[in-house]
C-alpha cells in the first residue's frame, strides 16, 4: 500500500509550484482581477506545455500523463493550482479533453485534442441554464435537424465561456441527456459574461439560438455526462485541497506572529483547537480527493460513491475552512486588500458547481441505501 | 409577565398617508444601492442628496424622539420609522447615537449647537468607540487623552468607523488622564476637521467602503466638549448605547427567514420544488425559530435593563446570537440558489440582484466587528462566569 | 414591558425550592431508582399541595393559580421540578387536568379534578403506539359501540402509565382524532411497564383490547389534542430548562475547582469559550419557554409559533448541553455514580414526547409557508 | 498509488467452512451480552467459557499472528477475524496488545512464558497506559517507577482499563528512575497478583463494568520484566500500538451507517417512510461520507506508517474523527428512532433490543478516554502545529 504520491508525481508537484511562484503566482491573478483581465492567455498555453490539459489525452494526439492513473497525476496540477487559486479552467478544460478522447470520432480526436493539449484552444463545458447536471431542470434542447442537431436555449455558470473556442453543450435530446461539441464563435450562439462572486475565475452565459452543428457533434448521453462529472468532481476537488492548504498554512502564520493583549493569537486554546479541527478537515478533503481520484482510475467498485463522497464533502469542508480563516483573521480579513476573501469567495463559488453538495448525497444516499438493503437482508 | 407591544390603531392612518405622499414626492434619487448592514455613500453627490432629504423630513415637521426635546407620540413615531425604514435609504444621515448621550448629559451649549443641525442633516457624525484590540470591549480601550490646560490631547486610534469619511463630529470616547474615576472612560465630542486626525476609508472584501479607520496623533480637544463629567464616559455610552438597544438586526433576522423561504419556494432541483424539500423545510424551520427567539432574547434584555439588572452577558450574547444566525442564514442563501449564487449583483441571472450575496459577505462585519465574537466569548465566560482571565503576554 | 416572573411567582418557586431540597432532591430519586421505585406518591401529594397539579384547574375544583397566566405559573413549578430531575408526571397530569377543565363535562370536572388537585389521582396521556400526534400512526381506535365507545389498539412511551389511575387516551375514531378519559384499572386494559433510557422516569406501554367506556368520555377532537400539546410543550420546555440550568451551575462549578495539568480546567479558553455557549443555549431555552408560555396563555396571535419554536429549539438544546457537560466532566463524568448521565438519559428521553423536534419544525415551516406568501407577495 | 486489497479468492472457501463448522460447535453460550465497544464479562463463568472458547481455537489448530512465531497465510488471517468477529463475541481473552511488543522486543523467556499461555486463554492482560490528567499522551505519564536494585518500586494511578478485573498480567507503562533516557518511559509486563495493587472496576454511565482504576502502592516489578530496555517504553508501545493501528472503530463506524439506513427505512412519520424524507437522507449521506473518509485516513495514515513519516497529528485525528462521527451518527440513531428511543435494552418494544441506546451512552468513552478530545486537540494544535503549549498553571 501507497496512498500516496509517486516520485515523478512529486517532481511534477515541483515543476508546477515553481513555475506558478514565478509565473502566475495569486498576485499577479490580484492584478489581473483589479484590471479586468482574468486568465491570461499566454500562461496558460506556458501552463499546457506542464501538462496542465494533457493528463487525459492519448499520446498520439499530443497528450500523455505522467503514471498510469493519469487523473492522480492531474490532482498533483490541480491542487497546485488550486493554491494559487488560478483563473484557467482546468476543470473544464480536462472534461472536454477527456470526452473527447474517450467518446470521439478519430476526426475529432485529431482536431481538438492536440490543440487542447497545446494550449491554444480553451474548451468549456455547460450544463443546465441552472447550472445543474439535472435534466429536470430548464437549459438546452436539441432536435436531429436536416444539418444536424440545432440546439435551442441556455447555458449558464459555464467557466470561461467568453474566451473559449469549443464548448461540450449539455443538452436533452429526445428527453435524453446528450453531450454535443460545439465550436465557438458559431452562428447562433451568442456568450455573454457573468458578474461573478468568484474574482479570480471568469463565468458566462451561452444562449443558442437554432444553432446547428453536424449530427456527429453528439459525442453521447448519459455515460459521457456521468464520466464528465467524475472527471469535474476530482479536479474541482483537488484545487479545493490545494486551496485549503494554502490557506491553512497562511492562516497559522499570521495567528502565530500576530500579538493581541500581549500574546500571539496562536497561543489562545479557543483558537488553538479551532485550528487542530482546520488541520483534520483539510487531511481529509486531501483524502477524499485522493481515493477520489484513484477509485475513478482504477474503476473500483466503489468509483461512484467516492465522487459521491468527494462531491458532497470537500465542497462545503472548504467553504468552512476559508469562513474559520477569515474569521480568525479578524478585521484585517474583512478588508478588500487581503487575499482572504478571494478563498471566501472561491469556496463558495465552487460549492455548488457539477454537482451541488446536496445532489451528491442524494446520489450517495440511493447508493447506500441499495446497498444496504442487500447487507441487512 | 408583560410583553405586549400593541398594534397602530386605524386614526394613524391618515397620518400615515400624507407620510407617504410626502416620501413619494421627497425621497431622494440616489446612486448608492440598498444593501445590507449600515452602508455609506461612496458619492459626494449622494450625502448631498441625503443632507437635503434630512432636512426635507424636518421642514415638513417630522421629529424622531431622538432630537427631540420631549418624546413625540409613540405611534407616530412607529409609523414615521416604518414607512421610512421601508424606502430602504438612511433618513438620518451619519451615526445618530451621540444625540442620546448628548440629550441626557450634554450641556445647553452642546444641544443647541448639536442636536437642530442633525436633525436637520447638517451634522454628520460618527461614532468613535472600536478600537484594534478591544472592539466594544470599553475596560480596553488604549486611546488616550492627556489633559493640557483645558484641552485634551488625543492619541491612539479607532477602527469600524462608519460615516467617519463624511462626518463633520465625532463622538469619541478615551482613556483620560489623570483618570479622574473608576474606568477613566470621557466621551468627548470631536471636531472631525481638527490637525491631527486622519481618517483611512477601508474598502472591504464586499468591495464597497462602509467602514474607516481614524487614527489622532496629537488631536486637541477643549474640555467643554465632554460629555457629561469626565471619567463618565463608561455611564454615558452605556446609556446611549441603551437607547438604541435591540433595534440592531432584530428584523434583519427575520427578513431574512423570509427570503430563505421564498427562494426555496421558486428554486427546483430534480424537478420538485426546494419548498417542499424536508431538508430545506427542516433548515428553514430550524432558522426561524432562532430568528423568533432572537426577538425574544431582545425582550429580555431590554427588561433586564429597565429593571437596572444588565448582566455581563447580555451585549455579547444579543451580538453572538443574531451575527451567528445571520451568517448561517446567509451561508445557507447561497447554498439553496445552487449555481445561481455564484452570480453577483449586477448580472441579470443574479437572484434577487445578488441581494444574498452580498450580505453572505456583509456579515462577516458583524462577526468581527465591535467586538469579535471570540472577544465576546471571552466577556461572557470572564466576566459573567467569573472564570479566570485569559493570561496576558505582557505581564 | 416585563417579560420575566413576578413577585408571586417568585415566593412560589422560592417555596417549591424550598421543599424539593428538603424532602425530594435529586439524591432521593437517585436512591429510589437504584430501589426501582421510582414515583413516591406521598411526596407527590405534598407537592399538589404545593400547587404541582392545581394551577389550570378551577378554583371551584380545588384548583387554582397563582396569577392569571396559569401556564406561566406552571413554568416556574416545572423548571424547579426540572432542577431535581423529579419523577413524577408533571405534563400529562396538568394536561389531562387541563383538558377536563376545558373540554370534560360537569360530572367529570367534578369527579377526577378536585382529586388531581389533591395529588391523589395520577393521570396520564397517551398518544400513538410510537408515542407520536401522528394520526398516520397505528395506535389506538375507537368504535361506537352499544355500551358507549370501545378502544382497541396499543399506546407506547406513556409517562407513569403503571401508577396511573386515569389515562386520557388519544384514539383515532372515524378516522379523525379523538381524545378520551379512561379510568384505571379498567376492564380490557392492560399496562405494561416499560425499561427506559431515562432512569428518573417510568413509562409504560397500556394495551386496549375492547376497552368499552360511555360514550361521553370523549372529551373531543383535534382540538383537545392541540391544546394539550401546547401545554405539554411549555411544561416539557421549562423541566428541561431548569435541569439545563442546574447542570450548567454545575459544570462551571466542577470546571471552576478542578485543576488538571495545574490549572483550573474553567481557565481554559477553548473550555470558557463552550461554557459562554452554554450559557447562551440556557438563556435561549429560558427564554423561548417563557415566551410559549405567554403567547398560549394570553392567545397572542403568534402562540402555535411560539409552541413549534419552543419544541423545536430547547429540546435539541437541552441535549446538546447534557452532552457538552459530560464531555467537560470527562472521565468522572461517564460512571455511573456521577449524576451528569442522569441528565443525559433525561434530555435524549424527553426530547422526542409529544411532538419530535422535528415534527414541530415542519409545523413552523408550515406556519412560516403561510405567512411569508402574503408577506412577500 | 496504491490501495488495493485483494478479496479472499475462492479456494479458501472451504477453510471457512469448516472454521464456520467449528464455530457453530464451540462457540460459547454467554450470559454476556454483545454490545458496542470493548465490553468485559461482569461474571466469571463467562470468563471461564471464554478462556475454554480461547483454548478451543487454539487447540483446533487456528493460530493468530499476534501469538505466531512466522505470519500465517493472509487470507486464512482474514476469514478468521471475519468469521470470528462475525460471531460478535471475544475470540482473544483479554487485551492481547502486549504479544506485539513481546515477539519484537521480549526476551526469549518472556516470549516463552507469555504468547503461548495467551494464545491458549490462560492468561488475560489488561494494558495500563492511561491515567487520569494524560490520556494515552505519554509524555505526561506520572506513573513512577523508582530503581531498587533488581526491582522496580511503581507507585501512581492508571483508568480506562479494560479487563482489569479478570486480569492475570498488565502491559504496563511508567517513568522510570533515575531516568535512563529521553522520555524515561520504561513497558513492564507486571504480574497482577502483586501486592500493593488495587483494582477498582467503574460502573459506568451504560451501567456496565467495562473500565478499571487501578492504583499502585508501592508494587514491586522484576527488572527481568522489562521490555526491551529501561526507557524505551516510549518505542515498544508505539511499536505494539502500531501493528494494532487503525482497527479500532474502522467497521463499527460504517455498521452505524448501515444500521441507521435500516432504521429508516423502517420508521414511518407522517405517514411516509424516514427514508423518503430529504432531511433523512441528507444527513445519513453524510454519515455515510465521513464513513468513507474514516477509512481512506487510516489508510493514509498506514501509509505514513510504512514510510516511517508518522506525523504528531495522526493518532489524535484518527480518534477525534471516529470519535465524534460515532457520537454524532449515535445521537441521531436516537433522533430517527423518535419517542421509542426512550425504551431501552430488555424492553419488548425497543428497536434491535436498545443496540443504538447502549451504543449512545457508550459513544462517551470513545471521546473521553485515551486522552479526550480535547487533549487530542492540544497535541494537534501544539505538537502538529508548534503553536505555543499552554502555560501549566504549576510554572
Amino acid at each position: 500500500m501507497n496512498f500516496d504520491f509517486d516520485d515523478d508525481q512529486q517532481l511534477l508537484r515541483e515543476s508546477v509550484r515553481r513555475f506558478l511562484d514565478e509565473r502566475y503566482p495569486l498576485s499577479v491573478t490580484r492584478e489581473a482581477l483589479e484590471a479586468d483581465v482574468v486568465l491570461d492567455r499566454e500562461l496558460w498555453r506556458r501552463g499546457a506545455e506542464l501538462g496542465w490539459t494533457a493528463m487525459l489525452i492519448p499520446e498520439q494526439h499530443e497528450g500523455g500523463s505522467i503514471t498510469s492513473q493519469p487523473l492522480v497525476d492531474l490532482v498533483v496540477l490541480a491542487e497546485e493550482l488550486g493554491r494559487t487559486l488560478n483563473p484557467g479552467p482546468l476543470v473544464s478544460t480536462n472534461v472536454v479533453a477527456d470526452a473527447i478522447a474517450r467518446f470521439g470520432l478519430d476526426e475529432q480526436r485529431s482536431t481538438w485534442l492536440p490543440r487542447i493539449a497545446r494550449g491554444e484552444v480553451i474548451a468549456t463545458w455547460s450544463l443546465s441554464a441552472e447550472g445543474t447536471p439535472d435534466l429536470e431542470a430548464p437549459g438546452v434542447d436539441a432536435v436531429v435537424s436536416e444539418g444536424g442537431v440545432t440546439l435551442n436555449g441556455t447555458a449558464r455558470y459555464v467557466h470561461e465561456a467568453v474566451g473559449a473556442e469549443l464548448v461540450l453543450a449539455t443538452v436533452r435530446l429526445d428527453g435524453k441527456a446528450a453531450c454535443v461539441l460545439v465550436p465557438l464563435p458559431h452562428d447562433g450562439v451568442r456568450v455573454r459574461r457573468h458578474t461573478g462572486l468568484d474574482l479570480t475565475r471568469r463565468f458566462g452565459e451561452i444562449t443558442f439560438t437554432g444553432a446547428t452543428v453536424p449530427a456527429d457533434s453528439v459525442l453521447g448521453g448519459a455515460e459521457v455526462l456521468e464520466r464528465a462529472i467524475s472527471v469535474a468532481t476530482v479536479i474541482k476537488s483537488a484545487e479545493a485541497t490545494g486551496a485549503a492548504e494554502i490557506l491553512f498554512e497562511r492562516t497559522v502564520d499570521y495567528l502565530r506572529d500576530r500579538v493581541q493583549f500581549g500574546r500571539t493569537i496562536g497561543s489562545y486554546q479557543a483558537i488553538k483547537h479551532r485550528l487542530a479541527d482546520l488541520l483534520i478537515e483539510v487531511e481529509a478533503m486531501r483524502t477524499a480527493t485522493y481515493y477520489a481520484a484513484l477509485a475513478v482510475d482504477e474503476g473500483f467498485e466503489d468509483a461512484a460513491e467516492a465522487v459521491a463522497t468527494a462531491g458532497s464533502y470537500v465542497p462545503e469542508a472548504f467553504a468552512h475552512l476559508t469562513g474559520e480563516s477569515l474569521q480568525l483573521h479578524g478585521g484585517i480579513g474583512f478588508t478588500w486588500e487581503h487575499d482572504v476573501h478571494l478563498f471566501v469567495r472561491r469556496s463558495k463559488s465552487d460549492e455548488p458547481l457539477f454537482g451541488e453538495p446536496s445532489w451528491h448525497r442524494e446520489n450517495l444516499f440511493e447508493m447506500l441505501d441499495a446497498a444496504t438493503l442487500g447487507e441487512s437482508a | 409577565m408583560d410583553i405586549t407591544t400593541s398594534e397602530v390603531p386605524p386614526q394613524y392612518d391618515e397620518f400615515r398617508k400624507s407620510l407617504q405622499a410626502f416620501i413619494g414626492a421627497h425621497c431622494p434619487p440616489l446612486e448608492w444601492k440598498a444593501r445590507t448592514g449600515i452602508r455609506v455613500p461612496e458619492e459626494e453627490h449622494d450625502v448631498a442628496l441625503l443632507r437635503q432629504w434630512a432636512r426635507a423630513i424636518h421642514d415638513a415637521g417630522y421629529v424622531f424622539d431622538r432630537f427631540a426635546d420631549t418624546p413625540g407620540d409613540p405611534y407616530e413615531q412607529r409609523v414615521l420609522e416604518e414607512e421610512l425604514g421601508a424606502t430602504g435609504i438612511p433618513y438620518v444621515v451619519g451615526n445618530a447615537l451621540v444625540a442620546g448621550a448628548i440629550k441626557m448629559f450634554g450641556t445647553p451649549e452642546q444641544r443647541s449647537a448639536h442636536i437642530g443641525p442633525m436633525s436637520r442633516g447638517e451634522q454628520i457624525w460618527t461614532q468613535l468607540f472600536s478600537e484594534p484590540n478591544a472592539g466594544s470591549d470599553l475596560a480596553s480601550l488604549q486611546t488616550k487623552g492627556r489633559l493640557d490646560g483645558d484641552e485634551y490631547i488625543i492619541n491612539g486610534q479607532k477602527v469600524w468607523s462608519t460615516w467617519a469619511q463624511w462626518a463633520d463630529h465625532g463622538y469619541l470616547l478615551a482613556r483620560t488622564e489623570p483618570s479622574p474615576g473608576p474606568g477613566g472612560i470621557t466621551a468627548l465630542i470631536l471636531d472631525m476637521k481638527s490637525p491631527g486626525i486622519e481618517i483611512r476609508p477601508l474598502r472591504e472584501m464586499t468591495g464597497t467602503t462602509d467602514f474607516n479607520e481614524v487614527f489622532f496623533d496629537d488631536v486637541r480637544v477643549p474640555v467643554a466638549n465632554v460629555i457629561g463629567a469626565p471619567g463618565e464616559g463608561w455611564k454615558v455610552a452605556s446609556a446611549s448605547l441603551a437607547t438604541e438597544r435591540g433595534g440592531v438586526g432584530r428584523n434583519l433576522s427575520w427578513e431574512t427567514v423570509v427570503r430563505l423561504a421564498d427562494l426555496a419556494r421558486t428554486t427546483s432541483r430534480r424537478g420538485t420544488s426546494l419548498g417542499d424539500d424536508g431538508s430545506v423545510r427542516q433548515q428553514i424551520a430550524a432558522f426561524a425559530a432562532r430568528s423568533r427567539i432572537q426577538d425574544h432574547l431582545g425582550k429580555r434584555v431590554e427588561t433586564r435593563a429597565e429593571n437596572q439588572a444588565v448582566t455581563a452577558w447580555d451585549a455579547p450574547l444579543m451580538k453572538i446570537w443574531f451575527s451567528e444566525l445571520n451568517l448561517e442564514m446567509l451561508e445557507y442563501g447561497l447554498d439553496l440558489q445552487g449555481p445561481r449564487s455564484i452570480v453577483a449583483e449586477g448580472d441579470e441571472a443574479a437572484y434577487d440582484d445578488g441581494f444574498l450575496q452580498d450580505a453572505f459577505l456583509y456579515a462577516r462585519a458583524w462577526t468581527i466587528a465591535g467586538g469579535s465574537n471570540e472577544v465576546m466569548r471571552n466577556l461572557i465566560s470572564e466576566r459573567g462566569l467569573g472564570l479566570p482571565r485569559e493570561p496576558r503576554g505582557d505581564a
